[in-house]
């Protein structure tokens, strides 16, 4: 036969996120002279299913799986799982017989982003959430936050909207956050991607807003290394998430029978101090 | 098919009579041409592209926005436009897996609320359209965000897992090797040729595409006919969200984002006049067909996909632009 | 049988009929008459219950109804040929006969056979051999008014209005038309029949009334009134022989226009034909023959087989009619809704279209007031009838349409004008007056081509007629040979020469 | 205005010529009372609307989608749609903002890149429609993949930081309290204004909209004006594309998706015909702005964002519905 082929989905690729994830894997499958395949899905489960689907076609021996969303892939992960396949989701879960999951501790991303954000204020004054697309990983983020908050007595959450993780939706929405509540002091923001669209707004405005994230993105930590509004992001380490994967899908490749279920990658604080040595 | 059916082909072709003569002049021979080129070029470029399995997988994967795409053709045929049926398909499905799962209610009242919640709304769009004389554009474009917003709503953005697993066979089962998703496909089309070519109300649906006052002079319950084909493009959006559910096994409410669009871009490829009046739904069941050959030719080819978008839209220009000369 | 009472409508603050009467008996035809504007096309609408009247009665056999609509009144035995087509272009000529009222089968799906078989019957009744599977966007303009006539003919009525069918009829198709009226007159059908052509009033009516201007002027039976007569009833002055007379040929002026080899499909014949100076080319020939065709294709609207053509000696090639117009070159179209007018504009807007360059301030702008200016003369010239130069087009009666397009030939400086049937739908008063327009017009050394299906306006006019058939010209006549007869002959019987 | 500029507003308003009946009868009536029903709905249910900060904060808000608009009322008048806006907006910036960034080339050259990029585009849509005549629907959602498409392989998808600090002055600078964005939309406006009602070109773009063979035949070049329209619907995104890279500071080959459709809604809801030849382009402006601040008075009033989606389609529905009255 020839070499070992690996097919990854990806929920979308506009992303710094998952675009750095898919040059790691290209190294990585290079250092062993692997094929890749790669698919977009553009945030829409039903083209997801539809990759694998071809994906499967095309003879892959590994998936490496970056759900859309966690229920809706599972018939992709069954398919694949019925041609032998190894199935290893990366980034968030999926349904289904997956035969192992790495991913971020999102919970503790969103707790660690709103902890930094309530103690920059001194445990003071009204924050707002600048909440993405309704996902798993982003729903966990913004639980851990609120979680966090209420450890505050004096933090009150006054406005939660949806910036949908895009800059340009952000910065309007942002924008309409801050006129409507005069006394809003910090944002928490999902993800970089939305935060640098708040951090326009917040910058527009001329407010002293204190705004934190999470992801890590280069954009977002050359933001935080200049100061400014823009305090801290929970840094996710998406190079060494798809790394890792691979390795688990490898080691079953090679006959592993006991692999993780679940590796859960640790979440990191970048902030002034540390943003200008950090890099995914 | 007859030729009284075919709307659009000039004189010369009917007096030669030639069969090959009839398709050349009739409103498939663009979309015919499209997909034979394409499936060539696929078939050339990837070796995987011309298996039974590859074939009937784009089939299935073709299914849900080539079902979408019936009730978007009686709309458009009318000289309307549909934007709503990707939202109406994700609330219908998002409701019906609410009701089987939360509620714990009998699978069938979940897929009986799925049609209900997809009439329902396509009703609200043309009564809104043909009592209302709101433009087709604009009341679905509102419903569209209602959809999708009431959807979140109800689900609180999470989707909803845990169907019962009979619900996937509409998604993934199989009749013989034929995934039941294509046959749920094939017998929309079947049925609603049967309503456009051989009923009188398909009849009054081109002849208010053509020329509404004209129609509404000679009788035609013009209203009447428009509420139908927006309660038609309800119907088949459920009968989408049913399949869809099957194949995510779970009720997404953000589904089908841009799936209207994908609906639209099959029935003007299958041939059909954006302005009414003139089309085959035959031609729809091919262009949902040739995009879904593009979709799926272009990951077997493993193109990049920032350059898939690309492609995609140069081949439905050519594809077009081509078919132009025979209308 | 059909009886109006006091008819009165209006449309928003303007009252367009203002107390009309109309009795219409069982087994007769009866011709509803006035100028374009008379109000005559709105009566019709409201005994169809297209439109509401604002006050009066509807009596039909004694009984007083009211129609909110079509049906209403086809159920009561009403049915109309409209002069604004009602057809479907892209339906075929049974399905547009039976819309609405399909012929099923017991599954209730269409039974196409039985309509097929229906329609055939009455077409046969007309004598007119259409093809029943195409498109009837693809028949030519009076091949369509035979469908329009057919469908009427299809709803079995007791009462018939025809609003103008013969205005895009040559004689002998109007002949075919007539016999299927005394047919159905010796059936007991009451018709009403519009038509602005007096000689037909005579051949086949039986009374008549009178409108002017929305008001009732009288009835009377056409045995009892004369031409004279019956033309100042509507027009309420007399009118002079409505042909003004030809100038002298002149065989020395230059040749302003000339096709040189023009072939409207592979395997068609091949035409030419030269237009010089100051002279009016008739174009003559059957329904279909092509002659709107070959002045489509010479301007480049249709794509011809082949087509070569010099202007003022120079050989050009015309892309489109915008290049036509850059040569001096402009085209009346003969369906004026849809070739002519853009309904939603006003009549300035509309008459301005192409001559912007006349009304430029500075390089850019429209001089508003200029337009203005210029428009009015324009359309006095005509004589519009309108509430002014910004009505909108829509609202004007068909006549008066027809009169807006003229109106925006007029208002340029063109060498040459075709103009396709130019008086379809226009009243007597208005014919003598658009006559006069066209010699003025050619006695200042420009040209006109006029294509027309009414033998009389041919003969009248022309100073030559190119006679065509089966898409090529077969002959040329000039001076006293433009006979009918001689026509006539040329356009059923002349040879045409096919052409690889 | 000029009362012959009005095309579309009917006769009789003309004729009595009183200020108020005059725009009763206008298309402007219905962008109006929507425009005055909403704002006074949100200026009762959140005190921080009505201030002269906000109210600006509204405008900047909606300079990019308004500025969109534009091209697009030029584009539907005549008949068409332009579904590429959004696609060829965030093409031209983020191409403007790699030749500035990653080639250090000049910013002017950056700024003039981007309106080469969104004209060349437009222009290309308009031959196609034009000449191809092929449907503009098809078209521009053909172009809207190609050019996101391109957009991603251009930046890789990252996005495209570090532009020169004068960018900004684009996006949130301001002359006096007036936001720059807002400058800029205005005087597209207004040139948008002068070329519609004042110029033979502007009557040509609804003549072709009213009757496109009428205006064909009577020698108007509907070619040459159907490519020019499109074009300057290029034009107009490469403008907004300049605004919303000042606004973001970046290229986002992902900016502005959906865009083509908040763009079509403020042109329909400012009263303009989808099916084209009527309507004005005050009307849009009044259109994006209702949208603007149904967006900025929910997320005031702190509304659900689920709820906001369900609560804008119904005003919009609300909004056409009663609008539809005046036609
Ligand atoms: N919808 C309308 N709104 C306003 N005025 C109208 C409308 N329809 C017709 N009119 C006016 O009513 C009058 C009568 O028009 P009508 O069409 O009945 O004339 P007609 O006698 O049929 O003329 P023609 O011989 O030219 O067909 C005209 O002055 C016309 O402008
Ligand atoms: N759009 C069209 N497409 C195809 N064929 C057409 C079209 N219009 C007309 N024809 C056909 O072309 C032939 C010539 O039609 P044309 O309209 O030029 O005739 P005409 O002599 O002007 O007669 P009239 O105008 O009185 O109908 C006819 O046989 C007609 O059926
Ligand atoms: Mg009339
Ligand atoms: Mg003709």
């Amino acid at each position: 036969q020839d070499s070992l082929k690996i097919g990854m989905t990806f929920q979308e690729m506009n992303n710094p996120y998952f675009v750095s994830m898919q040059e790691a894997l290209n190294e990585a499958a290079a250092s062993i002279g692997a094929e890749v395949v790669v698919t977009d899905a553009g945030h829409n489960v039903a083209k997801q299913i539809s990759d694998v689907e071809d994906m499967l076609q095309q003879g892959i021996d590994i998936l490496l799986l970056n759900p859309t969303d966690s229920a809706g892939v599972e018939a992709a992960v069954r398919m694949a799982k019925d041609q032998g396949v190894i199935v290893v989701a990366v980034d968030a879960n999926a349904n289904g017989p997956v035969d192992s999951f790495v991913g971020s501790k999102n919970r503790d991303a969103g707790y660690q982003s709103c902890s930094y954000l309530a103690e920059a204020l001194g445990g003071q004054g009204e924050v707002a959430i600048l909440d993405g697309i309704p996902v798993v990983p982003i729903l966990e983020r913004v639980e851990g936050c609120k979680a966090a908050l209420e450890e505050h007595e004096g933090i009150t959450l006054v406005d939660t909207q949806n910036g949908r993780q895009d800059r340009s939706v952000a910065l309007g929405v942002v924008e309409n956050m801050i006129q409507s509540h005069p006394n809003l002091a910090g944002i928490f923001s999902v993800n970089d991607g939305g935060a640098m669209g708040a951090l326009a707004a917040i910058q527009g405005s001329g407010r002293d807003i204190k705004l934190t994230s999470v992801d890590g993105a280069p954009e977002a930590v050359q933001a935080i290394a200049e100061g400014g509004p823009f305090i801290q992001t929970t840094a996710q380490f998406p190079r060494d998430q798809v790394r890792v994967g691979l390795g688990m899908a490898l080691a079953q490749y090679w006959g592993a029978r006991v692999v993780p279920t679940e590796v859960p990658i640790d979440v990191r604080t970048v902030d002034a101090e540390n943003a200008a040595d950090f890099s995914w | 098919m007859s030729h009284d059916a075919n709307i659009g082909a000039p004189a010369k072709a009917r007096a030669r009579q030639s069969a090959l003569d009839w398709l050349l002049h009739s409103p498939l021979a663009l979309p015919l041409v499209g997909l034979i080129v394409v499936s060539t070029l696929m078939a050339f470029a990837s070796d995987n592209f011309f298996t039974v399995n590859n074939i009937l997988n784009v089939l299935r994967q073709v299914s849900v926005v080539g079902i979408l795409a019936v009730g978007m053709t009686f709309v458009i045929l009318t000289g309307g436009i549909d934007l709503s049926v990707g939202a109406v398909m994700a609330l219908a499905g998002t409701i019906a897996a609410g009701l089987m799962v939360n509620m714990g209610l009998h699978g069938g009242i979940g897929l009986l609320a799925a049609v209900g919640v997809g009439v329902g709304l396509g009703l609200f769009n043309g009564a809104l359209v043909a009592w209302g004389k709101m433009p087709a554009i604009i009341v679905t474009l509102a419903t569209m965000g209602i959809a999708r917003g009431l959807g979140l709503i109800y689900s609180g953005g999470y989707p909803i897992s845990g169907l019962p697993g009979w619900v996937s066979w509409f998604g993934v089962g199989r009749i013989g090797i034929v995934p039941v998703p294509v046959i749920i496909m094939v017998v929309v089309y079947l049925l609603a040729w049967v309503l456009l070519q051989r009923t009188a109300f398909g009849r009054h649906v081109y002849a208010i595409g053509g020329n509404e006052t004209a129609a509404r002079l000679s009788g035609v319950r013009t209203r009447m006919v428009k509420l139908a084909v927006f309660g038609i493009s309800g119907l088949t959006a459920s009968i989408a969200a049913i399949v869809l559910t099957g194949r995510l096994m779970s009720g997404q409410p953000n589904a089908g984002v841009g799936f209207e669009l994908d609906a639209i871009a099959a029935v003007v490829l299958g041939g059909t006049a954006i302005a009414g009046g003139r089309g085959l739904i035959l031609g729809t069941l091919i262009g949902a067909v040739l995009l879904g050959i593009l979709n799926n030719g272009l990951n077997l080819m493993g193109i990049n996909p920032y350059m898939q978008d690309v492609i995609k839209g140069l081949i439905i220009l050519l594809a077009i632009y081509i078919g132009r000369e025979w209308r | 049988m059909l009886a109006l009472k006091d008819i009165r409508k209006s449309f928003g603050p303007i009252e367009v009929l203002h107390g009309v009467d109309l009795e219409v008996r069982a087994g007769e035809v009866h011709a509803l008459l006035g100028e374009n504007g008379a109000g005559k096309s709105t009566l019709m609408k409201i005994v169809s219950g297209i439109i509401q009247p604002s006050a009066g009665t509807i009596s039909i056999d004694g009984q007083d109804r009211r129609f909110a609509n079509y049906d209403e009144a086809i159920a009561a035995g009403v049915g109309i040929v409209f002069q604004e087509f009602s057809l479907i272009p892209y339906l075929t000529a049974v399905e547009n006969m039976f819309l609405a009222r399909e012929i099923k089968n017991r599954l209730g799906l269409l039974d196409r056979r039985a309509m097929r078989r229906r329609a055939e019957e009455i077409l046969k009744k007309l004598e007119v051999d259409l093809p029943l599977d195409v498109p009837i966007a693809r028949l030519s303009v009076a091949e369509q008014q035979f469908v329009e006539i057919a469908k009427a003919l299809s709803l079995d009525a007791r009462i018939l209005v025809l609003d103008e069918p013969t205005a895009t009829l040559t004689p002998s198709e109007t002949e075919h038309l007539f016999k299927v009226m005394r047919e159905l007159r010796a059936a007991g059908v009451a018709i009403v029949f519009i038509s602005h052509h007096l000689e037909e009033i005579f051949e086949i009516c039986d009374r008549i009334t009178v409108l002017r201007d929305g008001e009732y002027v009288g009835s009377c039976a056409v045995a009892d009134v004369t031409t004279d007569q019956l033309v100042e009833m509507m027009v309420g002055r007399r009118i002079e022989n409505s042909f003004p007379p030809k100038p002298l040929p002149n065989p020395a002026a230059p040749v302003v226009l000339e096709v040189t080899e023009l072939q409207l499909r592979r395997g068609g014949p091949v035409s030419s034909f030269q237009l010089r100076a100051g002279e009016i080319l008739g174009f003559a020939g059957l329904v279909g023959s092509g002659r709107t065709e070959t002045v489509l294709s010479m301007l480049g609207e249709y794509p011809a087989a082949r087509c070569k053509l010099r202007i003022d000696g120079a050989e050009r090639r015309l892309r489109d009619p915008a290049d036509g117009l850059m040569h001096g070159i402009g085209l009346l179209p003969e369906s004026r809704k849809e070739q002519g007018l853009i309904t939603s504009f006003s009549i300035l807007q509309n008459v301005s279209l192409n001559n912007y360059g006349k009304y430029r301030r500075g390089h850019w702008f429209i001089d508003f007031k200029k337009e203005r200016a210029c428009t009015e003369t324009a359309m006095d010239q005509v004589r519009v009838k309108a509430q002014g130069a910004a009505a909108r087009v829509d609202t004007l009666s068909g006549g008066n349409q027809q009169k807006v397009v003229i109106a925006r030939w007029l208002n340029h400086q063109m060498r040459v004008l075709i103009f396709d049937e130019p008086t379809r739908g226009i009243d007597v008063g208005a014919k003598a007056e658009i006559y006069q327009l066209m010699r003025d017009f050619t006695a200042q050394g420009f040209a006109i081509i006029m294509i027309s299906s009414e033998l009389t306006e041919v003969i009248g006019m022309s100073d030559r007629v190119c006679v065509f058939r089966s898409g090529g010209i077969v002959a040329t006549v000039e001076g006293s040979a433009i006979t009918s007869e001689e026509i006539m002959t040329h356009a059923t019987t002349g040879k045409v020469h096919h052409v690889a």
